[in-house]
């Protein structure tokens, strides 16, 4: 069974059908890229499938079970876990404190018992600050735990933002754009950072402009245009897909 | 590396024991009804503005309509005591309650707003409850309130001169400020700068954004409302007149004046601002003049706040006396 | 810079602040030499906020009768050290504020506050501590029992409803009547008087409609009132409002008469309404018509008209007499029986046939308003001027 | 309920809604180029008729000499403000900036009390008091000066954004202000023109409610207030929106005071304005917000 299933999703903002009839699988273990040109409807999909946005039709399927519509805090909670293209880190946190922050589904403590302090309260923080700070050891940010996360680079935003989505203990991580604002030698890290990952037994499915990235890590890549599926499979074949060429050539014939 | 975290914590509390000795201490030195009184409304202010500051600087959510909980607060004690005469406990008992239950419903419709229009539907929501305040006299008195409030008292020690009511004040005061301090750094606290950080990453994290941000709504209603039935038990008289938008903005101004996103902030805006509004009565016409001035050099010199520009001012001294040895040696070299 | 600017701007008006400060406290402390105790005397009044414009009169009059006093002599030799609080319109700051005459400055007596609420708040806070206090506030709960310490000299509301259900039903003889109130203590007391005294007059209130101090048009309730069949249209409240009223009832063509309360009993109403003010009757003390007045109370009005004229420049209004009368009643009761809280409630409550602003006052153990409706007219605006209305 | 007087509750409705757009109109300016509500709007309208009273009843200038350069000197206040008090912060958070404008307000309000005193005051209005009679219910001819100031306002505002390059450069940086910086427009200029033009619009308010409903120092919390309330109605950031807004509130409030009771009156307003944001979270010609991730 594919750990995810996306069967006819359609997401339509007025009369732009942004995700149009997309249909493709993601098994377990894999890494699977989405990519396509700009407004190819990579990130309304990932925002579909996280509960960001309802998709207008369509099915999900996590693990056999339908998470379709489902709130964005249940989908974290089931075992989806993502990044943003626009980063979204909590500036008004440091660094460990985001990652904490992704500790949420994973710990219990409520209101009530935050507010009188009980010891199994103080337990799980330590446990959660424990875990989160062997996760910037993961993502090369250890150093940095203590500082405000506002003052920190773009490419290391990114880097934040996957430590923090693991710390959730996702079965699938969807990485949108991580590469973005990284030099040559970061994404080479960070290649290595997605192998380790998916060595970790979690699922990647990413959304990336960085060809050479692209190519280099994925298992199979599913190519969007206009909201559509063109083309699916392994980079090689993608490589060569008529298609998927024309794509990316019309988009850069206009944007010469 | 957790010694260090288990450090700060130590030092946290330190604080709030110096905080609570100090509050404790003052009604020795100045012992008359006026401080006494001052010092009561100062305790209230503070316990409102902790709760309105995990509303607005922990999660983000604005609220114009603070006066509103905290006038259902102090009536709530009043009709309880006066019209049913019920003890001073009940009375605070049913304002908790009935503030919990009204923020809990205003909380879910007003709270998918953002910005200011959240600020508009809580300022709206705050109009709407003075004006009832003001049109159900039956229950309310009217214009002309409602007066007679008994104090609260434990088996015949009754809280009903200010320096006794003070210590029942402190207590509240003192618990508010650690249950706040707890929820600060708990993961209920990460959640709520989660939820003011990025909403749509706070949900993809898995927190349950429209649940916190009610939590913490109501829990600022109760904490306002606490505050009003102590103020109905202080002053044994309560009318529409002292729940209006001007108080819901001061109570905002202090939270803000004090510096958001952190409790202490909310400490020191609510005494500063207190015990600055008391002061400046004797100036007459030209109080407020002056208040107004201080308030916009306050933000202009101060833009995180009291709190913020002192935490500020400590980095820089820190980063000045690490780095004196070097410089002082040079300096020495050179002399 | 420009955060230096700023400050020194600022900065600047707060020493210009204090140097008031300083000027005014000079003034109240240049007394000549004297060797017993000064009489400290407290006063809570609305100087700024909505009452601001009731609440300023009283604390400038306080101020002025004080001096006054002080240069003859103060009171069997004791000067007299006025303490005047703002409460800024709001109850809250008037508890807070009794405490701080009481207990911070020591005042033997208090006056105040201007507003019903405000009183309220205050009323528990003497008598918790039996400190004598006289109100000038008019709402008819501030002399309720239990009022074993508090006095007024305003003129409650139910004479000032009297005085007007008299006119409705003996002058006018009117059987249908509209009340149109502002939503504040001063409106909502008289409006719910109002409806109470109506059917014993045998009258019916056939409209009662409200509006809020700032409201900037009351075209809306005014044709509410024009089609309830209303034969005359009774406007609670104060500037503006009641001068917004008489204007909109002249755009939409009501001629019904307006009779007002004595909230419009000041000049700004004349120059506010403009011609809608002529023919507007309400009830006011003697202040506004002196003529009206007789012998010693005429000779006292007389004397406070011309002395408030001379120091401030403008006519004193009838909230003026209020703190007018406070302060010589409380005067009165001190020569008579000294700063001993007991033995000078005793006194105030002894006071009688005092020649006051507002009327001659009578108190007594049961009546602690000391005022009859025989004190109060009702006066009509002709031409722009005040006259009684017979 | 008879057709003159719905009438009547009408136009009375659209005499105060037309202020409260006036008001409204100076929000949505200073809003759309820096997202901070003007607390101290209010403030605007009393000054300017409380200029105007003064240079009018006390300078003995002619009345619409008076009028235009009260305005004058208020949108110098407004620049005044921006100067010393915005731009310092104009980096800083929206919220300590709305607490600036709180002081403002404060601060304006109470030097108004000591420069005006605490009683209300009033200029003649434009064109006399008598009434014009319209299907039986009555209009006088100040509001009708209100309500043409109000369209006039709206409409030239309107032409200023589509027609001239500066009203261009507003309208760009309300809808994203750092794309436009990359533009090369100066978006602190146009903050400055913002508080201008809504510290205009105010002072138009004041001079022209003035004959109408006289000016206190006090009054600028109340109106900011329901200026505020006809601009989130109507959709925060749009000027047409804030007209329909502001108008919509004065009809609301007029039609309870009809229908329902005038105690109630602001609370009905207010219940509406609540269900309208539950209903539509944006108001009612606002634009979706939504967060691009």
């Amino acid at each position: 069974m594919p750990l995810l299933e996306v069967e006819n999703l359609r997401k339509q903002f007025g009369g732009l059908m942004a995700v149009d009839d997309v249909s493709f699988r993601v098994h377990r273990d894999q890494i699977k890229a989405l990519i396509g040109p700009n407004g190819a409807g990579k990130t309304t999909l990932f925002n579909a499938l996280t509960g960001v946005d309802k998709p207008t039709s369509g099915k999900v399927l996590f693990d056999g079970a339908d998470i379709t519509g489902k709130r964005a805090h249940e989908v974290a909670e089931i075992g989806i876990a993502r990044t943003f293209q626009n980063t979204q880190i909590f500036a008004n946190m440091n660094v460990l404190e985001n990652v904490m922050v992704g500790r949420h589904c994973q710990t219990k403590s409520g209101i009530f018992s935050c507010m009188l302090g009980l010891p199994s309260v103080r337990r799980e923080d330590l446990e959660s600050e424990e875990r989160a700070y062997s996760l910037l050891t993961l993502v090369g940010l250890e150093k940095k735990a203590k500082s405000s996360s506002d003052d920190l680079p773009v490419g290391e935003r990114h880097l934040l933002e996957i430590a923090r989505a693991l710390a959730t203990e996702p079965k699938l991580i969807l990485l949108d754009e991580p590469a973005a604002g990284l030099n040559n030698e970061e994404t080479s890290r960070l290649s290595d950072t997605i192998y380790r990952i998916r060595g970790n037994g979690v699922t990647v499915l990413l959304v990336e402009h960085d060809m050479g990235l692209v190519m280099e890590i994925s298992d199979e890549v599913v190519v969007l245009n206009f909201g559509k599926k063109i083309a699916e499979g392994p980079p090689l074949l993608i490589q060569q897909d008529e298609q998927v060429i024309q794509a990316y050539l019309g988009q850069e014939i206009e944007h010469a | 590396m957790t010694s260090g975290r288990r450090g700060r914590l130590n030092k946290q509390w330190l604080w709030v024991g110096l905080y609570a000795l100090t509050m404790a201490i003052i009604p020795n030195v100045l012992a008359n009804n006026y401080y006494m009184k001052m010092l009561i409304v100062l305790a209230i202010n503070t316990i409102i503005v902790i709760g309105l500051n995990l509303l607005m600087g922990y999660a983000g959510q604005v609220s114009l309509g603070h006066a509103a909980f905290y006038g259902i607060g102090a009536y709530s004690s009043a009709i309880m005591t006066t019209k049913y005469g019920m003890s001073a406990w009940l009375g605070i008992v049913a304002a908790i309650l009935v503030g919990g239950l009204v923020a809990y419903l205003i909380a879910i419709p007003a709270l998918r707003l953002k910005g200011h229009y959240l600020a508009m539907a809580t300022l709206g929501f705050a109009e709407i409850v003075h004006i009832l305040f003001i049109e159900l006299r039956e229950i309310t008195g009217g214009t002309d309130g409602l007066y007679g409030v008994p104090a609260p008292s434990i088996a015949g020690f009754a809280f009903d001169t200010p320096q006794r009511l003070y210590v029942l004040v402190w207590m509240v005061l003192v618990i508010c400020l650690v249950m706040a301090l707890n929820i600060a750094k708990s993961r209920v606290g990460r959640a709520l700068r989660a939820v003011h950080g990025s909403e749509i990453a706070a949900a993809s994290m898995g927190v349950d954004t429209a649940k916190y941000k009610i939590q913490v709504f109501v829990l600022s209603g109760i904490l306002a409302c606490v505050g009003g039935s102590l103020y109905a038990s202080m002053a044994g008289y309560v009318s529409s007149e002292s729940f209006t938008l001007t108080v819901s903005i001061t109570l905002v101004t202090m939270a803000v004046c004090g510096g958001m996103g952190n409790v202490w902030g909310a400490v020191i805006g609510a005494s500063t601002l207190t015990i600055m509004q008391e002061y400046l009565k004797s100036y007459n016409d030209y109080n407020l003049v002056i208040f107004g001035a201080i308030l916009i050099l306050a933000m202009v010199f101060m833009p995180q706040g009291i709190y913020g520009a002192f935490s500020d001012l400590a980095k820089k001294l820190k980063h000045r006396l690490q780095a004196i040895p070097e410089t002082a040696g040079e300096q020495h070299a050179a002399s | 810079m420009k955060k230096w600017i700023a400050l020194m701007l600022v900065l600047s008006l707060a020493i210009f602040a204090i140097g008031c400060q300083k000027a005014t406290k000079q003034q109240t402390t240049d007394t000549t030499g004297d060797t017993k105790e000064p009489y400290k005397i407290g006063a809570v009044v609305s100087a700024t906020g909505p009452a601001g414009p009731l609440g300023e009169p009283e604390k400038k009059t306080l101020e002025m009768i004080v001096e006054q006093i002080n240069k003859d002599g103060g009171v069997d030799g004791h000067q007299i050290e006025l303490f005047i609080e703002d409460d800024e319109s709001n109850p809250t700051n008037a508890t807070t504020a009794v405490s701080k005459l009481i207990d911070e400055k020591g005042v033997i007596a208090i006056i105040g506050g201007t507003t019903t609420p405000s009183t309220l708040a205050m009323k528990p806070e003497t008598a918790k501590v039996k400190v004598p206090h006289i109100a000038m506030a008019a709402g008819i709960k501030v002399t309720e029992a239990p009022n074993e310490w508090i006095f007024r000299t305003a003129q409650s509301d139910a004479i000032a409803v009297q005085k007007v259900i008299d006119y409705l039903s003996k002058t006018l003889k009117v059987k249908k009547f509209a009340i149109l109130h502002d939503s504040n203590a001063f409106g909502q007391s008289g409006a719910t008087e109002l409806q109470g005294r109506a059917p014993g007059a045998g009258m019916e209130v056939v409209g009662v409609e409200s509006y809020k101090t700032e409201d900037t048009d009351l075209t809306a309730q005014l044709t509410k009132i024009k089609g309830s069949g209303a034969e005359v249209v009774v406007v609670w409240g104060t500037n503006p409002s009641p001068a917004i009223a008489a204007k909109n009832m002249k755009q939409l063509n009501m001629t019904i008469p307006f009779v007002g309360s004595h909230g419009i009993a000041n000049k700004s109403f004349i120059t506010l309404a403009g011609t809608a003010a002529d023919g507007v009757v309400f009830p006011a003390a003697k202040i506004l018509v002196p003529a009206s007045a007789a012998g010693e109370q005429k000779d006292a009005i007389d004397k406070f008209i011309a002395d408030y004229t001379a120091k401030y420049a403008e006519g004193p209004n009838s909230f003026a007499g209020h703190a007018y009368d406070a302060i010589h009643i409380l005067v009165q009761a001190l020569e008579k029986a000294g700063s001993d809280n007991e033995a000078l409630r005793d006194a105030i409550q002894e006071t009688q046939g005092f020649n006051g602003i507002s009327g001659i006052f009578n108190y007594g153990a049961d009546d602690h308003d000391g005022l009859k409706t025989s004190d109060m007219i009702m006066v009509e605006i002709k031409d722009g001027k005040w006259t009684e209305k017979k | 309920m008879q057709f003159d007087q719905l009438l009547q509750f009408i136009i009375s409705g659209i005499t105060s809604g037309s202020i409260y757009a006036l008001i409204a109109l100076g929000f949505t300016l200073i809003y759309n180029s820096t997202q901070v509500i003007n607390l101290a709007q209010g403030e605007f309208v009393v000054y300017g008729g409380l200029i105007a009273v003064s240079l009018y009843a006390g300078a003995g200038l002619p009345l619409f000499a008076a009028v235009l350069l009260s305005i004058i000197i208020v949108t110098l206040i407004g620049v005044v403000f921006e100067r010393l008090a915005i731009r310092p912060l104009i980096n800083h958070s929206i919220m300590t900036l709305i607490i600036v404008t709180v002081g403002a307000s404060i601060l304006f309000k109470n030097i108004a009390m000591i420069i005006w005193g605490r009683d209300p005051l009033t200029i003649p209005a434009f064109s006399g008091d008598d009434p014009i009679m319209f299907f039986g219910a009555s209009i006088i001819p100040q509001s009708i000066w209100v309500f043409g100031i109000t369209m006039v306002t709206v409409v030239l505002l309107q032409l200023f954004y589509k027609k001239t390059i500066t009203g261009k450069a507003m309208k760009a940086c309300s809808i994203n202000q750092t794309a436009a910086k990359l533009m090369g427009i100066n978006s602190s200029s146009i903050v400055l023109l913002s508080f201008a033009l809504s510290a205009a619009f105010g002072a138009i308010a004041g001079v022209l409610i003035a004959p109408i409903s006289m000016v206190s120092y006090s009054m600028g919390g109340f109106l900011g207030l329901k200026g505020f309330a006809g601009a989130v109605l109507g959709g925060l950031g749009n000027p047409i929106g804030a007209v329909v807004g502001g108008i919509l509130l004065g009809i609301l409030e007029s039609l309870s005071i009809g229908f329902i009771a005038s105690g109630y009156k602001d609370a009905v307003a207010f219940l509406i304005l609540l269900l309208v944001l539950f209903l539509r979270p944006s108001g009612i010609l606002g634009a979706r917000i939504k967060e691009k991730v």
